[in-house]
């Protein structure tokens, strides 16, 4: 088929102006910069502790407790005579492991899970939704505090635990991100080009909700940050003496009354970790999500 | 419609049975022995042997497990391992305190809500539009514990408006009040900001509804339009989300009955899983997840009332 | 009535407006009993609320230690230290009413053989009781035991009526001075004065106590009035900043030994002189500053500065990195690691902490292992002694005995340190026991199987206007019936 | 007849881009003016601009008047500057003297508002005006009344119940008449529709026109109507505005423009909308084509059968003519000697009964017979939801039917393992309606293209996929492109370009041109052909629009809820139908006014 009439008409096809975007900043540029920025901050924290940090945040010493800033503690010290500064710094590779192993441990679980779920939709698909409104009724904080009792506290348990608790609400997004992504006609295409499920998760479905995943990850991050800093809160986090931001607050509660800086740089800390990572994903969100972006 | 509430009652009891196998195999795994923590440093290996037939923890579990969930349901949860008192009257009294702290924390969550995220939505692309979103995102920013803290540290501690902690039942009127205030208000914060921005959201998603145009078409000023259409639209997903923050909030008030000694669920689930008191952990878990699935089911029960496209699902 | 040191001339104020006052007193509590049967549950917090409060023993343990007649007008002792006759106060009720006589001495010791919980064993030298008229009993000992009098004054010595023994978790009936009204399970327990009482009337009407788990709580809730008092009060680094009018600070004793115990079967740890050179790199003062802001009592052994035994060992491992680390070179142990089990709670992980730093300065790695306390630390460490360094607050009285018993964590067996515990307890007269004691002590602290580091202080800190607080905590009851509250 | 509305030098932009560019025109009292013009040339936003309801980022220059009107002193109204009216202004306006319907009478009602409040609201927010305007006849009529009047009037039956339902409890034709008595409620002096049935069938869409026309005739009203098609242009409209690009480019009465165009645009438009074919290549006008075409006498789309047929000079006999017999049974249509495929008894329904019996069945085929030769052309034309996606997915094994049969060259295709249908996919492929929809977004051109090869190396794949975008006409350099860099009409080709990559022998098309505009639609349909020729394909070809399947299809069959009700060769049955179904379906095509055809 190379008649020159046909090639010639190609050109004559006015490319619809609906499908392409005019040129303009893409949707949430601003929000990504600014959630990146904090994010990649807290990020260089922990990869600058990991080589130096002021003091050694594990020195303790009797003679300088509770002390406000000065040269030597930039930002005082706390009950036991640490630097707050070194252990702010040291403190933000838990939460961030902990956010990290999280969303690993969640998607690893969920994103199979949904994506099964939603391929098998007619059989076995709505008894694994079932069982994932189930386990859904079991909130991630409520799984940390069984599992710390059952395995013991440690950052592990609470990995796991909160990894847990964050993959059904995974699956659930998933399954329907799939869901959209199978009813659309390419899916169907593939299958009459004789491709099979796993050709079809692999090469369509991840492929096309990697947005949703995206915006999913950083929001769990943000959750498992915040439960972290709650389970260590309650003694059922990171225990002594890796130093965690929730463990520096609950220590901190104590003498919050007499020197109330102890919890505000920790406290600080946990946000700007929180914020960062939801403006992060909303900004994703503002990115990835079609419906959003058609308000623009 | 009446075959539909059937058929979501069933699901409901079906759910909720697998629920309790899940919860009671779940913890009957849990190391640390009820009997030892009962009896303290220096109790004998016969002592405790002892206890454990005395706890019936030595039985087989299937065994525990049908006179558990018998009783779970019949308002007989058994005997405390460690107050050795009723399991259902001190489960239910804290369940009481943590559904009115609950119940606090909605109604200042939602308090903060639903004009924050309105506002927001409304004023999308202006300055203080931007300027309410910002406040919600850092709203949910804070560690509810921390603003727990923080409002016990200024209200409490350096102002006395408020007491620092504990409780004080409905009954005892402004005692009451004074004693939910603070931790309704911890709760409730970082929930409304959370709140908030999915309030902004389904506004904004219902406010480029083409119905929305047709009431403007209609002649209708935009505030109107709004309100007469798009607050019952923007409804709709905000009661779903409000049931999953529902849970949420069940779980924050762990953290929050901790920071203000409040007697509630929350509290008491963490003391026993201290104490290895299995059978007040699995009874206080079980009404969590049961509390949450019954309000997934009045949310879906809810749904079609507000929502006639639901209706007709005979 | 009770002695209570420097607040004596308040209780005096408290005794002319005998117990007519319509006072309330709420006091603030750390440890939360899991219910009111001290018999057959462990733990302090039961009945250090309700001995001398509800229940009452024979004899009862002053605030300076002192053994004090209660129940018990006066007793004999037999020359062969084998025979205790007790004349017992008449007109006595227990708060159903019933009356207290010489049965229910009989029934409430030999009840002994059913506890489960808190020691019965301290008073297995009682072999029979003897009634000898209604008012009148015989303890008859198959062996003499120094300390019988002093068992009596705590838990194990309670008095109880044959009818309400069987809902003792949940109801309390005693012959003590308040009425115990209710207990909701770890917010309060409440009481009221009992109008009946034989002996003085206490000055409040009403008494509660309020469980905090957690120091700072606590600390706010008598800042903020939601409390009179605080005993025991933990939130140490705020003490300083109740020193003004609005409240009063009083320093007292507990019986508390905070110990690390070395786990002779580990590796290194078996070497008495690894085991010395470690107690040498602990910088008590640190620890001490770290866990209870430098409140409290340094200590060098397992005796605590209100046994009447006690003696300052503190200087004998004295603080020596420098001396350490060579002791540690010389027996060949340069490069240990060990590991340290540890309670969840705050005293621990502090002090904990500030050892591994010290260790690590000498060259021993420390790891640091969070256990949930009780249910896992008892099972993990106590039971199954999987530890290498372990720490807890022993706060039983006199719990040095333990250094006796080779079946205890902490593996301790040394047959001259039960000699001299067996010459303890059958002297006869206080100079020969505290001999005897001192001289057990020596041989443990030179045999080093644990690191006692400090006893821990007992602070009560009230508003103004509320005396008469007990000042020591000495492992029997808090007394409240000597408390006068003015607003 | 007095002026109602004057647009001058309206200009349209979003934020720095123009979108709109100065165009002038004006509405005449009780004038109907048609809009047409390709997607995206700027029709709808003209629209809302007039409403005053462009959306946030949007801006209108120039200058938009409503007219008032003097004609009769009671009614009397000021001139209104629409673009700098305040909200005060406008909301009197709207849905009084202006009124608007949408195109999609799905999301335009509000779903949790019963019908009739939504009615009664436009009646009661301009309450004031309305008693003035009420019929004389009935002064006192309260609003409940009033509403079921609008509603008998749009001919919805029972408008008692009616009023009392909500939205999704009604069809889509019956909620555009909904909009329709909601916008006709205050008798407004202009009425904006907006391509108000293109969600419509067929059939539904020339009642619902009809009743519009019908409408706004009796309450002398102007009318603005947007559309592609321009048949009911013709139909409906007294002038026509046409634009392009944002630009006016033509703009007459009816007669004159339809007949004597003048701009080469719509001369295109004209063409490719009545599918007119070159005399002398038998092939359909394009843009492109139809100037040079112009002087070749364009014929309509009724000879593509005679043209087509010495082609197929080869192809089996004629088929045989059927209806579907007036006790409901129905033959084997289009029966052959050996049928490349054979369908029999073919049903399939949707949804179980259920746990409580709460699901719901749908019967979406129920029962199919019929054969395709090799080489036919196959048409299968029906309303929306009649079943003819579901039978697709099932010809091509996609789907399991509930009972009955489906063999393709003599093997039976249902009920197999996929694993045993290798052949099958080799042999047998489909194109989709959507071009969007059916090509993934993430991966380019060649993986497209190449996805049914599966055991091709990547070098293999690589210039098969070059070789097939040659033939469809694409340049080599799209290979690695994605389907976001091409427009509707390119997508569709490649989606084409894949169906064809095994060399299949028999291809199914799922309203494959639908989605295109009238203009594109020419080009793909005029590529298909030549495929079908090239590789000598089986064709089965769904549409729903009628004057597609005849212009591209030897046989056609039409299915009405569920079966096929007639069978036979194309022109036989759109000239002769057999089955009352199919007159309708005929008789429901706008076509242009035979004094403009
Ligand atoms: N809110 C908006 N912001 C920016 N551009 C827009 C907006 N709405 C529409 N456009 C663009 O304006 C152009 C004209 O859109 P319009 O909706 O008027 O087209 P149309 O002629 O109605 O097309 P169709 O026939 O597909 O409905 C399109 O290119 C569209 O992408
Ligand atoms: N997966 C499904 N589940 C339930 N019902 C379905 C499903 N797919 C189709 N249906 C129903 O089956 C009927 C036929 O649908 P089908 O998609 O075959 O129609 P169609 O003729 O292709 O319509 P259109 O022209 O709109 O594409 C419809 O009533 C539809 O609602
Ligand atoms: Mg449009
Ligand atoms: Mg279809």
């Amino acid at each position: 088929m190379s008649t020159p009439e046909t090639a010639s008409s190609t050109t004559g096809e006015t490319p619809q102006p609906a499908q392409r975007p005019p040129r303009r900043r893409r949707a949430g540029t601003g929000l990504i910069i600014a959630g990146g920025t904090l994010v990649g901050l807290v990020v260089l924290m922990a990869l600058v502790s990991l080589v130096w940090t002021p003091q050694d945040p594990t020195a303790t010493g009797a003679t300088n407790r509770l002390e406000g800033p000065s040269a030597e503690h930039w930002l005082g010290t706390d009950g036991l005579g640490r630097d707050i500064a070194s252990m702010v710094l040291a403190g933000s590779r838990v939460p961030l492991l902990v956010g990290l192993g999280t969303v690993c441990v969640g998607f690893l679980i969920g994103v199979p899970y949904g994506i099964a779920a939603a391929l098998t939709e007619r059989g076995a698909g709505l008894w694994m939704m079932r069982g994932n409104d189930i386990a859904q009724a079991f909130p991630a904080l409520l799984l940390a505090i069984i599992l710390a009792a059952v395995f013991g506290v440690s950052t592990g348990t609470a990995v796991i635990a909160l990894g847990l608790g964050l993959a059904p609400g995974v699956a659930r997004v998933v399954r329907s991100g799939t869901l959209q992504v199978l009813s659309r006609d390419y899916a169907l295409a593939a299958r009459a080009a004789g491709r099979g499920s796993i050709y079809l998760a692999l090469r369509h479905v991840l492929p096309n909700i990697r947005g949703i995943i995206i915006v999913q990850a950083t929001v769990g991050f943000a959750i498992a940050v915040l439960a972290e800093a709650a389970l260590s809160f309650l003694g059922l986090g990171t225990p002594p003496p890796t130093p965690s931001w929730g463990r520096m607050l609950q220590d901190a509660q104590s003498v919050l009354n007499i020197a109330p800086l102890t919890v505000l740089w920790p406290g600080m800390a946990v946000a700007i970790t929180v914020l960062g990572f939801n403006l992060l994903g909303d900004g994703l969100r503002d990115r990835f999500d079609p419906r959003m972006e058609r308000t623009r | 419609m009446a075959l539909m509430i059937v058929r979501r009652l069933g699901v409901f009891l079906l759910t909720v049975w697998v629920a309790s196998l899940v919860v009671f195999f779940l913890l009957s795994v849990l190391p640390g022995d009820p009997a030892r923590a009962q009896l303290g440093l220096d109790a004998t290996e016969d002592q405790v042997q002892a206890l454990r037939e005395q706890l019936g923890v030595d039985r087989p579990l299937p065994v525990q497990y049908m006179e558990w969930v018998t009783g779970f349901f019949t308002g007989d949860m058994g005997i405390s391992y460690a107050s050795r008192a009723p399991v259902a009257p001190q489960v239910l009294d804290a369940l009481q305190v943590s559904l009115l702290l609950v119940a606090g924390g909605i109604l200042v969550a939602l308090v903060i809500a639903l004009p924050l995220g309105l506002l927001a939505a409304v004023r999308q692309n202006k300055p203080d539009g931007t300027l309410f979103s910002a406040v919600s995102q850092l709203g949910i920013s804070v560690p509810n514990f921390l603003a727990g803290l923080l409002l016990i540290g200024v209200f409490a501690v350096t102002l006395s408006w408020f007491p620092s902690g504990g409780w004080a039942p409905p009954a005892a009127g402004a005692d009451f009040l004074r004693h939910i205030a603070l931790p309704a208000l911890a709760l409730g914060l970082v929930n409304g900001a959370i709140l908030a921005r999915y309030t902004r959201a389904a506004v904004l998603e219902v406010m480029r509804e083409d119905f929305m145009r047709t009431a403007r078409a209609k002649g209708m000023k935009p505030g109107t339009a709004l309100l007469r259409h798009g607050l019952r639209n923007a409804m709709v997903p905000l009661i779903t989300v409000t049931s999953i923050e529902f849970a949420n909030l069940i779980i924050g008030a762990v953290v929050i009955e901790t920071v203000f000694v409040v007697p509630g669920l929350g509290s008491n689930l963490v003391r026993a899983v201290g104490n290895r008191d299995l059978i007040m952990v699995q009874s206080i878990v079980m009404c969590v997840v049961v509390l949450v699935l019954l309000v997934n089911l009045l949310v879906d029960l809810l749904r079609p009332v507000i929502d006639p496209r639901l209706r007709s699902a005979t | 009535s009770c002695g209570a040191g420097d607040t004596a001339p308040a209780e005096e104020a408290g005794t002319e407006e005998t117990g007519n006052s319509d006072a309330s007193l709420a006091v603030g509590f750390a440890a939360v009993p899991a219910n009111l049967d001290f018999t057959s549950t462990g733990g302090a917090a039961i009945f250090e609320a309700l001995l001398y409060n509800t229940y009452e023993g024979l004899v009862r343990l002053g605030d300076d230690g002192t053994i004090e007649p209660l129940l018990a007008e006066s007793w004999d002792i037999s020359e062969d230290g084998l025979e205790y006759t007790f004349d017992l106060q008449e007109g006595v009720t227990f708060h159903d009413g019933s009356e207290f006589t010489a049965e229910n001495v009989e029934f409430s010791l030999e009840r002994l053989d059913e506890w489960t919980a808190n020691a019965p064993e301290n008073l297995e030298a009682l072999e029979s009781v003897e009634v000898v008229d209604e008012h009148t009993v015989t303890l008859h000992l198959s062996e003499p035991d120094y300390d019988v009098l002093f068992w009596l004054t705590g838990p194990e010595g309670a008095m109880f009526d044959p009818d309400s023994v069987d809902d003792l978790a949940t109801e309390a009936n005693g012959t003590g001075p308040f009425v115990f009204e209710s207990y909701e399970n770890a917010v309060e327990m409440s009481f009221s004065r009992n109008a009946d009482y034989w002996g003085e009337q206490p000055d409040v009407a009403e008494l509660s106590l309020l469980y905090y788990d957690d120091a700072n709580s606590a600390a706010n809730a008598l800042r903020t009035g939601g409390v009179d008092a605080l005993v025991r009060a933990e939130a140490y680094d705020q003490v300083d900043s109740f020193e003004d009018d609005e409240f009063t600070v009083q320093l007292g004793d507990s019986q508390g030994v905070v110990v690390v115990t070395l786990n002779s079967d580990s590796e290194g740890l078996s070497e008495v002189e690894v085991r010395q050179a470690i107690s040498m790199a602990i910088d008590k003062e640190s620890v001490l500053a770290a866990s209870t802001s430098g409140y409290g009592t340094e200590l060098g052994a397992p005796s605590v500065p209100t046994d009447p035994y006690y003696e300052d060992f503190s200087g004998t491992y004295a603080y020596d990195p420098e001396a350490a680390e060579q002791a540690l070179e010389d027996a060949g142990y340069d490069d240990l690691s060990l590991t340290f089990t540890i309670p969840n709670r705050p005293y621990a992980e502090a002090a904990a902490q500030v050892i591994q730093d010290n260790l690590s300065d000498i060259g021993v790695e420390v790891t640091i292992e969070s256990q949930e306390f009780p249910a896992v630390w008892i099972e993990e460490s106590m039971t199954d002694r999987n530890f290498d360094l372990t720490v807890v607050n022993h706060v039983e009285n006199r719990n040095m005995v333990n250094y006796g018993n080779p079946d205890h964590y902490w593996g301790y067996d040394s047959e001259e340190v039960r000699e001299h515990f067996d010459d303890a307890e059958s002297a006869t007269d206080d100079d020969e026991h505290s001999a005897a004691m001192l001289a057990a002590t020596e041989q443990i602290v030179e045999d080093v199987p644990g690191i006692w580091l400090y006893n821990p202080p007992n602070i009560v800190i009230s508003r103004t206007g509320v005396d008469g607080l007990p000042q020591n905590d000495l492992g029997a009851g808090f007394d409240f019936s000597g408390v006068t509250v003015t607003e | 007849m007095s002026r109602l509305l004057t647009a001058e030098n309206l200009d349209i932009s979003a934020g720095s881009g123009r979108i709109v560019h100065g165009i002038d025109f004006a509405i005449d009292r009780g004038e109907r003016v048609g809009l047409i013009g390709e997607s995206g040339s700027g029709k709808s936003l003209t629209c809302l601009s007039l409403m005053g309801l462009l959306g946030d980022g949007l801006s209108a220059t120039g200058s938009l008047t409503l007219h008032g009107d003097t004609s009769s002193p009671e009614t009397a109204s000021d001139d209104l500057d629409l673009l700098n009216a305040d909200e005060n202004a406008f909301s009197s306006v709207r849905g009084n003297r202006m009124s608007m319907v949408f195109q999609e009478p799905m999301t335009a009602l509000n779903p949790l508002m019963r019908v009739g409040d939504q009615v009664a609201e436009v009646i009661k927010l301009h309450r004031r005006a309305q008693s003035a305007s009420l019929p004389a006849d009935q002064p006192n009529a309260t609003v409940e009344d009033r509403v079921l009047d609008l509603l008998d009037s749009v001919r919805i039956p029972e408008p008692a119940r009616a009023a009392r339902v909500y939205p999704h409890q009604m069809s889509g034709g019956q909620r555009q008449r909904v909009m329709l008595a909601m916008a006709m409620a205050n008798g407004p002096e202009l009425l904006l529709a907006d391509e108000p049935t293109t969600a419509l069938d067929v059939t539904v869409q020339k009642q619902v026109l009809t009743l519009m026309a019908e409408q706004v005739e009796r309450a002398g009203s102007s009318l603005l109507f947007i559309t592609h098609d321009l048949g009911v242009v013709s139909e409906v409209c007294d002038r026509v505005i046409i634009m392009r690009h944002g630009r006016i480019i033509e703009t007459g009465p009816i007669d004159q423009v339809f007949t004597r165009p003048e701009h080469p645009y719509t001369r295109a438009l004209l063409a490719a909308s009545a599918l007119r074919t070159d005399h002398s290549s038998g092939r359909l006008l394009t843009p492109d084509t139809v100037d040079a075409a112009a002087q070749n006498q364009h014929r309509p789309a009724e000879d593509r059968l005679s043209i087509s047929s010495s082609a197929e000079a080869g192809s089996p006999a004629a088929a045989a003519h059927l209806a579907i017999a007036e006790d409901g049974s129905a033959p084997v249509f289009n029966q052959a000697e050996s049928p490349v495929l054979e369908v029999r008894d073919l049903t399939r329904s949707y949804g179980k009964a259920g746990f409580l019996g709460r699901g719901r069945v749908v019967e979406a085929l129920r029962g199919v017979s019929f054969d395709v030769a090799a080489g036919q052309r196959f048409g299968i034309v029906g309303e929306s939801g009649c079943g003819k996606s579901t039978l697709l997915r099932l010809l091509t094994a996609l789907d399991e039917p509930s009972s009955g049969s489906v063999r393709v060259n003599d093997q039976a295709i249902s009920g197999q393992r996929e694993r045993r249908l290798r052949w099958l996919r080799q042999s047998m492929q489909i194109v989709f309606q959507d071009p969007m929809g059916s090509l993934d977004p993430r991966m380019t051109v060649v993986d497209i293209i190449t996805e049914p090869l599966w055991n091709a190396g990547r070098a293999e794949r690589l210039r098969r996929a070059k070789e097939l975008l040659e033939q469809v006409g694409l340049p080599q350099g799209a290979a690695e492109k994605y389907p976001h860099e091409f427009s509707g009409g390119q997508r569709q080709r490649i989606a084409i370009a894949r169906a064809l990559v095994t060399r299949p022998k028999i291809l199914i098309a799922d309203e494959a041109v639908s989605a295109l505009d009238v203009s594109v639609r020419a080009q793909v349909l005029n590529l298909l052909d030549d495929l079908v020729d090239e590789y000598d394909l089986t064709m089965v070809f769904v549409s729903h629009d009628l004057k597609v399947v005849r212009h591209s299809c030897d046989i056609v069959a039409v299915m009405n809820a569920g079966r096929i009700v007639e069978c036979g060769p194309a022109d036989a049955v759109f000239d002769t139908p057999k089955h009352p179904y199919t007159a309708e379906l005929a008789a429901a095509i706008p076509r242009m006014k035979d004094n403009v055809a």
